[in-house]
């Protein structure tokens, strides 16, 4: 500590302010995008979208989003990628859906289960692309087929020929593990605060906002342990370590193995995380649930500061990335835009977050 | 007055280009605000957080398609409880009436595939391929099973991704692997029917082949007037875009209603309807 | 050329049992044979010198060393029993740390974080247990200090430091955990004046606890200073070990440039390599 | 010479086949892929696949897909992405269609017209991926929704409501540039060969195949001019340095702006290729165009031994890259698999083609 | 300690006009300042020597020489014209080669590939100009064994080359592209005996030739024995510029230490480094 404050007394270093101390950290230049997306909206939008209501409902889409971005966040940091977390979702989903409706079980071995199952997968997409020093995007891509692939023909095993599989929210709503996974949290509530009339209510006098879905609980908590994990953990150093040069990490005696493998285990665990909230709040699973999840989880990991290239990145910055994400899709729709345009303003938009988000983090800290 | 479509197709969709353009002309003669919106792509779990998106917006009329039931039931029981009016079309007729909904307008799936099945049996088929170009997608599933029960002989589903070159190959590499495959069914027009018709061409069998399938595009159409392909199937899309927003415009205003559900197709386009139609679908509207 | 420094050489422990040694070891990369057999021991409190022309293959022998490549042919003993060390993590369990000559270090991370990379001090309980980012920041900036070296901050990137600050990081890091073998290749050659001391003073004191060192080096003048032994590898192969005392200065010299007649420029340069 | 001989005689040099030393360069590697493949179909498909006409057909989507692979490997050696070229081929493929439909250029004018759009939205891409030192992948992201949107509100003005724009064939069907950019070349040719009955012919004489579908003539070219601009000019070298290392090239004098805002623009011109023959063979165009085509590209050139990191690979990989996923993906139709288990197969075979590739190229080198 | 050497320092021409002329050069990294006002110049058939510290600036201060970084403030002339270098392209096209410290190597390609990188010789008319690569191999080959590295293959990657093989690249390079101002940051930190031996006499050679050279090491012999002056730097600012003869090796030592007290070991390593 003494040694900090004397080093800071070098005189070969400015003075510089706490703001600029704290835009340095990656996740938090990711908060300007969050900002101006937020201005942009509040201008243009119908003032139901940040209504709570409204804000939840962007909330949940970006959450969703979200626990897959701070899995691919992770694991992009430690340098690799997971392709076939889009089909894990659809697969993970099946596995799922099958043991609770074809096989009746209670939720307390379902998720367990549908949880190791995707965590072997990921352990075998690690393993492979350890073993074949192949990259990973390759291997993973095979997985993103195949596992798509197997959900389908999964899936008519399961429904006895349609590619869809119903029945779940009947088959799940009496289990007591039910609402840490589906529906809305802290009703009751909800429901106080809207008959002393702090939340807006429907003409029938329901609260429009019936609680905080709980993908909401899980994607803040996962930003949180994520960080946490990242910034004060040993397993976060390898983390970096791995991702920042995979042989000089080895070579420092970071278990470089185990770190990938683990990391392809936690994003496959998220995705399975995401599909039994998605199966058990839809009340159905199909073989096209989370196409193309895999790109937009990249992408939220992307806009919040992660490197493509491995070693650089943060949880939070994930975490706003999704909700950047989250914003503009849902929010362009509180707009008067013509659905013709939606794509446009989609890149626009993203490309505007993401250039002012940088714009900002260079001007305070002073990069060329 | 506000009402808000919520469809499970894209914009960039020609089928949903379609319905769009139903909307708008609705808007344009009804007056009423308009809202067109789907999801990226094919996705229940992003289709129902629209719905609710337009929930919150408390419209006084709101569109849907219902492709999903389970998904997309708690959504729209939550319009319905919020007191605002729904409809369903293209999707769901069988689910519509116990959501909720006031009506639906649009086809029923698996009549259509039956009625296409047993027209091509009729002119001469015994093996036919079902081409899927979104599978995943329940509806279209039904039109290949309707397909394969109304034609009676075998068939094959070629499930594809959504690229005309690789349609036509492998459409092409089906009818060159099993010659004996004499009827391909399409279930979109454009994607699927167009390729396959030079596919057909390629090997040498126009004519012989005969070529079907749901929905229009003005160049299939061309070739069904000219005798390259069989028929289209017409669901008239642009009515379960139009017809929903000009009831629910009207209920606004005097609490009118129609009675019951709209069947908008299915409606077999062949060779001496397609002439008239091609204009009309080239300029969105068929 | 001064050949007689004050470092006080110990007892050379020539007796003592070698803690690792190397026995013809071959490595081949694809149709390149980088050692065509080569032998080498370390025993504990010697500072064991290797050295050779560029391309000789020090470093590659080295990484065998340390886990870092599989021998192709040849066997490590460890405190006499056979080792197969499938990582580096495996060597350094046995007791082995290394500078490598590449460094070894992640630009993108802090200097705290390299430092400490794969070995990172905990504190708490579980599931609680956490790194204790104070006492690392303030170990790193006090071993870098030791070398020489004074840092601006220790959260600053390692790829932003100059050259000489970053090889200190690694020679900090390898002493910091204090190991049975600690194997330097080329540590010095960034290095300052200062610096430059004051590793060769910590190579000495290593040596006074025990710790074997291997030193790499292409300074003849570095060499003496600490080598209790001197090999030489030239193309891949052992020319011979000499002890401290056995081998004059322009012997050794002569090896090290691979035992080949020096350029005709060698008079002219005389004293300045 | 002299030299190189001489360091051949190096005592510290194995003695090395012809085979392994041709092995070390990426792009024969991926050879072994297109073997196995081929022995795989050659067991498992109908004989009508390596017919003459089998071979064309799956060839075409091959060469479609290989004239984008060939881009983007290219980019990719150079260290960057452009996720825009599926939509590329769509807003090309409409800047195309509306040039000679609605304002009924010729094709001289209409092709050039459309390239250089491409070729200007290439740059533009560029040039922001350099300003702001984003990576590209998120800035062609951002392209990727504009250009979709922007072909679609585009169709819809050129159409007068539809999202298809018809009458290509017959805008330009006595065009003199036509039967460069669509059909089938050396239609003569073929013709007598059928004749002489090399070729076999359907029962009204005409040959089954009636010519080469000029995207393979333009594939094949293009992998050559690729192929030889990478190893055997400057502009090759500089490709992989810029891609190898950025900072490192730039220091030894290497114009990195300019060689990777070139390598955009290649990439798109390369995307406008393929919409001008596409939509020329298909006669219309449409908003879906070329849609997912930007990641099938860089799983060919991946799969063709491209380092997403940059710095290495090959064109001549990307050829075989295109051609083993052409293959697999046209290829189960001729078996008689169950056509749901598609994807599964699709990504099984992917990654044993690549995991052969990888172990032939392993043996040989004697790599660890 | 041997100053005298047999190098004929030619005559100094002090009184030509510099090629290059840096004023008050500041260099400033976000809050951190790399440089503090820098002057320095170079005139033809001199070797300036830049001595100093670790992390004194050295490093930084011949990248904004050399058109890689751009000054905070301060100027750069050229033959007294103002310039402003905006990528290290243009630097070079005003006649200044340069050997980073961290080479500017690209691993994974050849070493013909690098040494050529960006300067490529070509044959053939347009639109079939092509890189004459017979020429570029024997060139690197034949460049590389006059700095007294035998390469087995112009074909290896530069990644799997040894640590002086890949510095010898590096420095072979930048001479063969013979320019009015050659840069060398430590040059010879990687290198053997002989191959030092090579560049000191290559260095000599050059300026011969009337080039301009800046020579960055913390060997004072290497130093010494090449250098026409002597500017040091500590903590990113100037203590000064001496010329040969003005000042002894002891004072010049004492600068390059940062004109600090050596550590207390400066006694017992006289001489060694
Ligand atoms: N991975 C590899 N692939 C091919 N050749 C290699 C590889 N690693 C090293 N070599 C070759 O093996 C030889 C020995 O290299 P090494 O790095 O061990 O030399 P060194 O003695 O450490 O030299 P220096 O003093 O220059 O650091 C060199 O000629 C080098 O080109
Ligand atoms: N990009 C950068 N960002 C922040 N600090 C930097 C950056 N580059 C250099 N520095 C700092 O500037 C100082 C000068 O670095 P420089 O590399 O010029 O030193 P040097 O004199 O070459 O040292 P050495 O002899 O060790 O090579 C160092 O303290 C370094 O930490
Ligand atoms: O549901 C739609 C269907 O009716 C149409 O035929 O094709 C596209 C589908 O999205
Ligand atoms: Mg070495
Ligand atoms: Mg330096």
């Amino acid at each position: 500590m003494a040694n900090m404050a004397q080093t800071v007394q070098d005189e070969r270093l400015k003075q510089e302010g706490l703001g600029a101390r704290l835009m340095k950290r990656p996740e938090l230049g990711a908060i300007a995008g969050v900002i101006l997306v937020t201005a942009f909206f509040l201008i243009t939008a119908d003032s139901a979208m940040f209504t709570l209501s409204g804000i939840m409902n962007f909330m949940t889409p970006a959450a969703q989003l979200g626990i897959l971005a701070i899995g691919a966040a992770m694991l992009m940091i430690g340098g690799e990628f997971d392709l076939s977390i889009g089909s894990m979702v659809a697969f993970a989903g099946l596995i799922f859906g099958a043991s609770v409706v074809t096989f009746g079980l209670p939720l307390i071995v379902a998720i367990p289960l549908t949880m190791a199952v995707a965590a072997g997968l990921g352990a075998m997409n690690g393993m492979i692309v350890l073993r074949t020093s192949l990259p990973s995007f390759i291997v993973t891509l095979a997985f993103l087929f195949v596992l798509r692939g197997a959900s389908l023909v999964g899936l008519k095993l399961a429904s006895g020929g349609s590619t869809q599989l119903r029945g779940v929210r009947d088959a799940v709503q009496d289990d007591w593990l039910a609402p840490f996974f589906s529906g809305d949290a802290f009703g009751p509530i909800f429901v106080a605060l809207a008959e002393i009339g702090l939340i807006d209510t429907f003409k029938n006098g329901t609260p429009k906002v019936p609680g905080i879905p709980v993908e909401i609980l899980w994607f803040i908590a996962l930003s949180l342990v994520a960080t946490y994990v990242l910034l004060r953990t040993p397993q976060g150093n390898w983390v970096f370590a791995s991702g920042g040069d995979r042989n000089a990490a080895a070579n420092s005696g970071v278990p470089v193995r185990k770190v990938k493998i683990s990391l392809f285990m936690v994003t496959a665990i998220c995705a399975a995380l995401v599909a039994i909230i998605t199966v058990m709040d839809a009340g159905s699973t199909d073989a096209r649930r989370g196409f193309m999840k895999e790109f937009e989880a990249i992408i939220a990991a992307v806009i919040g500061g992660c490197l493509l290239t491995g070693g650089y990145g943060s949880a939070i910055g994930a975490f706003f990335g999704a909700i950047i994400f989250g914003m503009v899709t849902i929010g362009l729709t509180y707009t008067d835009f013509d659905q013709d345009w939606f794509q446009i303003f989609l890149g626009g938009m993203l490309l505007i977050a993401v250039l002012f988000n940088n714009y900002i983090r260079k001007r305070v800290t002073g990069e060329r | 007055q506000d009402i808000i479509v919520v469809a499970h197709g894209q914009a960039n969709d020609p089928f949903w280009s379609v319905v769009k353009n139903g909307v708008d002309k609705a808007a344009e003669h009804t007056g009423a605000n308009v809202d067109f919106r789907s999801p990226e792509t094919f996705d229940m779990v992003q289709m129902s957080q629209l719905i609710d998106a337009a929930v919150n917006q408390e419209p006084d009329g709101l569109v849907v398609s219902i492709p999903d039931a389970d998904a997309l039931a708690p959504s729209i029981k939550r319009a319905v409880e919020a007191g605002i009016p729904v409809i369903s079309m293209n999707s769901g007729s069988d689910v519509s009436k116990e959501l909720g909904a006031l009506l639906h307008v649009g086809q029923d799936e698996y009549t259509a595939g039956k009625a296409a099945g047993e027209k091509l049996a009729s002119m001469g088929g015994t093996v036919g391929i079902c081409v899927n170009q979104e599978v995943g997608n329940v509806a279209l599933d039904l039109r290949c099973q309707g397909f394969s029960d109304g034609f009676g002989g075998s068939v094959d589903v070629i499930p594809t991704q959504n690229d005309p070159a690789e349609v036509e190959a492998k459409v092409k590499a089906a009818l060159e692997s099993n010659p004996d495959i004499d009827t391909v069914m399409g279930l979109g027009a454009s994607l699927v029917g167009e390729p396959a018709i030079r596919a057909v061409a390629s090997v040498g069998r126009t004519g012989e082949v005969n070529v079907a399938t749901f929905d229009l595009s003005a160049s299939f159409l061309e070739s069904v007037s000219k005798g390259e392909a069989a028929f289209a199937i017409d669901q008239q899309q642009f009515l379960q875009g139009y017809l929903p927003v000009s009831f629910l415009a009207l209920n606004a205003s005097y609490g009118l209603i129609p009675g019951g559900n709209v069947p908008s197709g299915p409606n077999l386009i062949t060779a001496d309807k397609a002439s008239q139609v091609v204009e009309l679908s080239a300029e969105g509207i068929r | 050329m001064t050949q007689d420094t004050t470092f006080h050489h110990g007892d050379p422990q020539r007796e003592a049992k070698p803690i690792i040694q190397m026995k013809n070891i071959e490595k081949h990369f694809g149709n390149i044979i980088a050692l065509a057999g080569v032998s080498f021991d370390v025993r504990p409190g010697e500072c064991h010198c290797l050295l050779g022309d560029n391309g000789a293959g020090k470093s590659t022998f080295i990484k065998t060393m340390s886990g870092v490549h599989q021998p192709t042919k040849g066997e490590i003993t460890i405190d006499g029993k056979p080792m197969n060390f499938t990582s580096p993590r495996d060597a350094m369990e046995a007791g082995i740390a290394t500078v490598f000559q590449d460094l070894a270090m992640i630009p993108l991370m802090s200097v705290t974080r390299n430092f400490f990379m794969g070995r990172e001090p905990v504190k708490g309980r579980r599931p609680f247990r956490r790194m204790d980012v104070e006492k690392m920041n303030e170990t790193a900036v006090e071993e870098m200090r030791k070398m020489g070296i004074n840092l601006r901050g220790p959260d600053q990137a390692v790829g932003t430091l100059s050259g000489g600050e970053r090889q200190t990081v690694a020679i900090a890091r390898a002493v910091y955990f204090g190991a049975r073998v600690l194997i330097l290749d080329e540590p010095t050659s960034a290095l300052g004046v200062r610096q430059t001391s004051n590793v060769l003073a910590t190579i000495d004191r290593v040596r006074k606890q025990g710790v074997g060192v291997v030193f790499i080096s292409h300074n003849v003048r570095h060499a003496l200073a600490v080598g209790d032994r001197f090999t030489v590898l030239n193309r891949g192969q052992t020319l011979g070990t000499a002890t401290r005392g056995d081998i004059t200065p322009e012997e050794l010299q002569d090896l090290m440039a691979g035992g080949q007649e020096l350029a005709q420029l060698e008079g002219s340069l005389e004293g300045t390599v």
